[in-house]
């Protein structure tokens, strides 16, 4: 195997958490609360729906072929010629384009909000060089580094609390306002963002007990639309729904408005401390599962030699890949990117390949 | 710019490369070579300013039915 | 790393023989030919092989006399001056051997052929003896401070173990004071450093193996573990390690420790050491195992992990709850010491906005004369602390006093009054400095050496460049190992149960288990239940 | 493993090196702006006046202390036609870069409200630099004279104003909450109105004895706008009744009528208090329920008598909720007849209520709010009487 490493349990749940969540909790609130606006929490909850059934299909494709990834069963269920282009897909389409998407944001992030002098590729550059470094650590590493980190994530929960006292429960009222249809809009984002669970199916084969899959892809999926329910309605709680939906990064915005006793305000810092470590993981979760897929795509012995190849490859198509500029940026991952990816790659191509599989009778019965 | 990019490519290459000699995983080479070229084609152009036809284009045709949907 | 050194030790070597040994038979004594000597049985000759071989060490004393019953008996005694104890050599060797000797039995006369056997069983009055043919044995024997009697006949030596060098008597732990707890310290001496350790684990289970390391020195060094507690994939990982090492000198414990480290280019030691023998012996219970090193008194412990650095021997002498706020301070300090000049850094040069408005103010005004930008002051200020702690270490201690005071005077004080540096900046580094005291002193060198890298990161970055470097470091200790053990562990990967003892230190009563990733599994430090509680029944007092 | 050292080096040395500091702006760089006030000139330009704080004489401790009431700040001005070019003429009289990060107040001149506020609110919603939470107010007047007086108190009159608006004395905006406001259909804004006014004195000072009168920001009530346009004023009784109805915040003091002596009053705090909208519509007449509940605590009488008597505090509780309504009604009144805008949230609470009739309903909203008819009820309740029950200064009879 070409991992070596194995994680337990919880780990991949904290694992699962930080690839979803970091830049879900940065971008989807404005998506989602330009649609949904008030009921953009009901958005989350059909996305959750969507995120819980894309899983349990992500689970139980892993568990019908035990200690395999994507890639590798991927051509045992259809072959070797279409499985190379699935995997191809999954290489190019998902991991590198999610992967790439990722830096960018926070590229944008960082220029927008933080430090508008510096070049936007200098924070590219630098975040690929750190997490390279964790790539070609393995699995292990990331997922340590993630536990070291996450509990940052509990910071988020305090200026929650902290900003209770500038929320108002009356904005979000009147409840289904607009009727379902912004509501079914507003959930692609957030259901494109909890699909990304399917980068579980690159993880299943390394963990010490595999039985417990369907567990963790439940559970995590549940925490992350927990997190993104409450990053959502501290917006709105904040902004009302009229200004949630024109901010561009809402989440950062209503962090700043708190200030507890004229002394513990200005905290927008601590959460660009949160953002970018799970920024790091995030882009680390991506990056590793298009480098490990790629060496099995090729059959190799070791992925580390494709790190830093990658990781150029990543930073260079973070610039031309999601638009020159940041609507184009927008508009793309909310309206174009989203579903796409929804549809064909978190939904379409493993539902495709569990329908095969079954029909062919190909894989170990799994358990669920 | 460019000089910068170009010791960074030889920089990786130094890196990687003479382990992966040492060790003769030619195959490791040859797919370490393969991704680093690409990753070549992607940035030098970009670096000296030629646009290159986005695949972004292609999704959003494909896709269109539905992002108008969404607006 | 084995392989430059080699060619170094047989130089040396072959050159130091070939001035001295160019007259003996068989050319020149390599190490190689004084393996296979032996000795012969003509007192002569053995004299003569092993004056040749210690020529010019004036510290070497050769006594010949002859035996009390047979004068026809010769002896020989060979001790280094000042290694071997005079009293025991004149009381218990000469004169019993030249003089006292009782007689064997009436009228049996002493034939020079039954003179080793009676000596060793009837003549010596030593608690140690060993025989001996080698002449590297003798050798060694005598440079450790033992001393050699040959006899006259017999091809076989015997060494007396009567050593008696002078070493420093146990004084307070100067490294690692401590308020509370044994104030013991190792010193130099090896036999000492075993028995301080021994007199604490009273257990046969206590293995205490010895090897000699070091080509030139031939140091003692000692491998001390709790069978039974101790993983023995950890023991035999340890002795093949030390066994790989050849070298010519083994002076400090810190050499063995840069020899058998996982990762020699980490900043962060991952080999622990320590001077107190109380901590040591805490460290084997836990099923680490401490390698003695003559002449030093810091004895290695490994595994080592990240947070023992967090640890004071007193947290476990002191009341618990104590403990644990003063270990939360303790890692505060070490947040502290890693990054508050790159934050003040970060924040004075990028980050306005996180400053509330009046310490905004407040910091500008006093940064209005200033004439370097903020980096460069923090940097000047480092420096000088840098120097200035340095300073103190190095100069005799009455004086090291007077340049700190001189230090902090001139360069607080003036230095503020001056506009040369604002005084923000001299309560940060200052603060920085006090707070990399507080946890140990190895680990502290690494974060040192750290905060100048991620001052230089958020310097030209900022914030973002401060949490990248931060990353990096946070991956690195990720990736790192102590003899197998994630040296982040138990806190990543989370070990519940020895999370007992991170952050917080719980009562001994409820510290069941040693800690899982070191000691072997499954491991019951003391019975559930030993909360202590009051008693259902008061007794009657008074009052 | 040495190679990884020494590309970890590499890397260190180029982020050091070659990045250069591109975002770096030294403390001792930038001008601290505290407060900004933007006017509608004569002649149709946008004049922009910040007060920037001097850092020398904010030094504390010893040293800072000497240089006694020196003015700390410096108000400057600018005329361009956007904010932005505004700010980059100040640029070239500001001899450092302008940081907004810590502008406590935004100052509206009264022209510049009247002309309309949204072409200057987006410059500060949009740069990262100013927060959301900067304080806006409207200047009965020029802002640039707001900003070119100093406080006795506070080092700055910017900082001063800020604190007049956390401590809530009058109807407090933040520049979120202003947005808000414009966003909605469902109600209108009002921003705190400050003038310029003449303040105590420094006793003892020889200096401000000859020198005219001290001025200082005073907050007045509130300004009134339809969409982003001034319309009119509160005064400060009316604001406080503006607060009531729109619920927040609740504390303020009143007067009544003492029960035994009219002629004498009874002061009362309220100390907390709730609001409820209730909207009732049929499809053609519009009305509102508000129920207020107060609580406040007597804390002075003129009159001798005894007040510290059950039947008496309920006397003093009617009448404090009759001196609530009067004043709910007067701030209604002005809004409704005068200038005919939904200043209260009603529009939100019907939209809570009728989300479809809502839809029909809030482009008109105004007209259709300045026909509804609001019955305000008020259950008062006086808690606390201090520290006496009697008073302690009135003879035995």
């Amino acid at each position: 195997m070409l991992e070596q490493g194995k994680i337990d349990s919880k780990q991949a749940i904290m694992l699962m958490l930080s690839t979803i969540l970091p830049t879900a909790i940065l971008t989807v609130p404005a998506v989602t609360a330009k649609s949904a606006r008030q009921d953009s929490w009901m958005s989350i909850m059909i996305a959750t729906t969507v995120g819980l059934l894309i899983a349990r299909l992500v689970v139980v494709l892993g568990l019908r072929f035990p200690g395999k990834t994507l890639f590798e069963y991927a051509e045992e269920i259809l072959g070797k010629v279409p499985g190379k282009i699935v995997g191809l897909l999954y290489i190019w389409l998902f991991f590198l384009y999610i992967g790439s998407g990722v830096i960018r944001e926070y590229g944008v992030f960082m220029v927008t909000a933080i430090m508008p002098d510096t070049p936007i590729i200098v924070f590219h550059i630098v975040g690929v060089a750190v997490v390279a470094y964790m790539v070609r650590n393995g699995l292990e590493v990331l997922s340590r580094f993630n536990q070291l980190t996450i509990p940052t994530t509990g910071l988020l929960a305090i200026v929650f609390i902290l900003s209770t006292k500038d929320m108002k429960l009356a904005r979000l009222l009147p409840v289904f306002d607009a009727g379902p249809l912004p509501i079914v809009k507003g959930s692609v984002a957030p259901a494109m963002w909890l699909g990304e669970i399917v980068t579980f199916a690159m993880i299943i084969p390394y963990l010490i007990r595999p039985r417990e899959a369907h567990r963790v892809a439940t559970l995590s999926i549940l925490l992350c639309s927990f997190f993104l329910t409450m990053s959502i309605l501290e917006a709105l709680l904040i902004f009302g729904p009229n200004v949630t939906g024109h901010w561009i990064f809402p989440a950062f915005n209503a962090v700043r408005v708190v200030s507890i006793a004229n002394f513990l305000e200005r905290l927008e810092s601590v959460i660009m401390v949160i953002f970018m470590l799970g920024g790091f993981v995030k882009l680390g979760v991506f990056y590793y599962a298009a480098v490990l897929g790629s060496a099995q795509w090729l059959g190799l012995k070791d992925y580390r030699p494709l790190v830093l190849p990658v990781g150029v490859i990543l930073v260079a198509l973070s610039i031309p890949l999601w638009g020159e500029n940041i609507v184009e940026v927008l508009h793309f991952i909310g309206q174009v990117y989203a579903p796409f990816a929804l549809i064909v790659l978190e939904v379409g191509i493993p539902l495709l390949l569990l329908i095969v599989s079954l029909t062919k009778g190909k894989g170990g019965e799994s358990d669920a | 710019m460019i000089v910068l990019l170009i010791l960074l490519f030889a920089g990786i290459i130094l890196f990687e490369v003479p382990g992966l000699v040492k060790k003769k995983m030619w195959r490791e080479l040859a797919a370490f070579l393969a991704y680093l070229l690409i990753g070549m084609a992607l940035s030098i152009p970009q670096v000296l300013g030629v646009k290159l036809p986005n695949p972004t284009k292609a999704i959003e045709a494909l896709i269109k039915p539905i992002s108008e949907l969404l607006k | 790393m084995i392989g430059f050194r080699k060619p170094i030790r047989a130089k040396t070597l072959g050159r130091g023989s070939q001035k001295s040994q160019g007259n003996i038979e068989g050319g020149a004594l390599s190490s190689v030919s004084l393996k296979n000597l032996v000795l012969s049985p003509d007192l002569e000759t053995n004299l003569r092989q092993i004056k040749t071989i210690l020529d010019r060490c004036s510290d070497v004393v050769y006594r010949e006399f002859v035996f009390a019953q047979n004068e026809e008996i010769r002896l020989a005694l060979i001790y280094t001056d000042g290694l071997a104890d005079k009293v025991q050599v004149s009381d218990q060797i000469m004169k019993a051997l030249a003089l006292e000797v009782a007689m064997a039995a009436p009228g049996q006369e002493i034939t020079k052929a039954r003179a080793l056997e009676f000596i060793k069983q009837r003549g010596l009055c030593i608690h140690q003896i060993k025989e001996t043919n080698k002449v590297e044995d003798i050798i060694d024997a005598i440079l450790s401070g033992d001393t050699v009697l040959l006899v006259d006949g017999h091809a076989t030596a015997i060494i007396n173990g009567a050593r008696g060098f002078e070493t420093r008597s146990i004084s307070d732990p100067e490294a690692e004071p401590t308020v509370r707890g044994s104030r013991e310290s190792f010193i130099e001496s090896l036999r000492v450093n075993t028995s301080l350790i021994r007199r604490k684990i009273k257990s046969p289970n206590l293995k205490i193996e010895s090897m000699k390391l070091g080509e030139v020195t031939a140091t003692d060094v000692a491998i001390a573990y709790i069978e039974g507690i101790a993983n023995d994939k950890l023991v035999a990982e340890v002795k093949n390690r030390l066994g790989r090492i050849k070298v010519d000198a083994i002076l400090e414990s810190g050499y063995l420790e840069e020899l058998i480290e996982d990762n020699p280019f980490s900043p962060f030691p991952t080999v622990n050491h320590t001077e107190k023998p109380d901590r040591v012996a805490a460290m084997l219970l836990e099923g680490r195992v401490a390698i003695v090193v003559d002449g030093t008194p810091f004895v290695l412990t490994v595994p080592n992990l990240f947070i023992e650095y967090l640890q004071a021997p007193e947290d476990y002498y002191e009341r618990f709850i104590f403990a644990t706020a003063v270990r939360v301070i303790r890692f505060l300090s070490m947040i502290i010491s890693l990054v508050l000049p790159s934050l003040y850094i970060a924040v004075v040069s990028f980050h306005h906005e996180i400053f509330p408005t009046t310490l905004l103010l407040n910091v500008a005004a006093q940064r209005e004369a200033v004439p370097f930008p903020v980096f460069i002051e923090v940097m000047i200020m480092e420096m000088t602390f840098e120097i200035l702690r340095e300073a103190g270490i190095r100069l005799p201690r009455p004086i090291g006093q007077a340049v700190s005071i001189v230090g902090a005077l001139v360069i607080g004080e003036a230095a503020v009054r001056a506009g040369l540096v604002a005084a923000a900046t001299v309560i940060v580094v200052a603060f920085t400095g006090i707070a990399s005291f507080t946890f140990a002193y190895s680990a502290s060198i690494a974060f040192r050496l750290l905060r100048f890298t991620l001052m230089v990161l958020s310097a030209t970055l900022g914030l973002f460049g401060l949490v990248s470097g931060l990353a990096i470091i946070a991956i690195h200790l990720c990736t790192l190992r102590s003899f197998g053990v994630p040296y982040l562990s138990p806190l990543v990967p989370t070990i519940g149960a020895d999370l007992k003892d991170v952050i917080l230190r719980a009562p001994w009563w409820a510290m069941f288990s040693r800690p899982r990733l070191i000691a072997r599994q499954e491991q019951i430090r003391l019975e559930q239940g030993l909360k202590p509680s009051p008693p259902e029944t008061r007794p009657k007092g008074k009052g | 493993m040495l190679k990884k050292i020494t590309v970890f080096i590499l890397l260190v040395l180029l982020t050091g090196f070659l990045v250069g500091c591109w975002s770096r702006e030294e403390i001792t760089q930038i001008a601290i702006i505290l407060g900004t006030g933007v006017d509608w000139t004569a002649d149709g330009r946008i004049r922009l006046t910040v007060q920037i704080a001097k850092p020398g004489s904010f030094a504390g401790g010893a040293e800072g202390g000497g240089k006694g009431r020196e003015p700390a700040s410096w108000a400057v001005s600018a005329e361009g036609k956007s904010i932005e070019e505004a700010e980059r003429y100040l640029a070239m009289r500001v001899p450092r870069d302008i940081y907004w990060g810590h502008c406590i107040t935004l100052v509206i001149g009264e022209e510049m409200a009247k002309k309309g506020t949204r072409i200057v609110t987006s410059f500060f919603l949009r740069d990262r630099e100013p927060r959301e939470t900067m304080w806006v107010m409207v200047a009965k007047g020029e802002a640039k004279d707001v900003l070119e007086t100093h406080s006795n108190l506070e080092k700055t009159s910017a900082q001063a104003a800020g604190l007049l608006e956390r401590m809530k004395t009058g109807y407090s905006v933040q520049l979120r909450e202003f947005a808000e406001m414009l966003a909605s259909k469902g109600v209108q804004p009002v921003v705190t109105r400050v003038e310029v006014k003449e303040a105590g004195v420094t006793p003892g000072s020889e200096q401000e004895k000859k020198s005219p009168a001290h001025k200082q920001v005073e907050i007045t009530g509130v300004g009134v706008f339809k969409e982003d346009k001034l319309i009119g004023w509160l005064d400060a009784e009316k604001t406080r009744g503006l607060m009531w109805l729109k619920g927040e915040p609740m504390e303020g003091v009143i007067t009544v009528p003492s029960p035994g002596e009219p002629d004498k009053e009874v002061s009362i705090l309220i100390r907390r208090g709730k609001t409820k909208i209730v909207p009732k519509y049929d499809g053609k007449s519009l009305r509102f329920d508000v129920k207020i509940d107060m609580e406040g605590d007597m804390v002075e009488q003129q009159s001798l008598e005894d007040l510290a008597k059950p039947e008496k505090i309920k006397f003093l509780e009617s009448g404090m909720a009759e001196e609530i309504k009067r004043r709910c009604n007067l701030a209604l009144k002005k809004a409704q007849k005068e200038y005919a805008v939904d200043i209260f949230g009603f529009g939100n609470a019907f939209h809570r209520k009728y989300k479809k009739e809502w839809r029909e309903l809030k482009d008109r909203w105004d007209d259709v709010f300045r026909q509804a008819e609001v019955n305000i009820t008020v259950a008062a309740r006086v808690r606390v009487i201090g520290l006496s029950t009697k008073r302690a200064d009135v003879p035995e009879k």
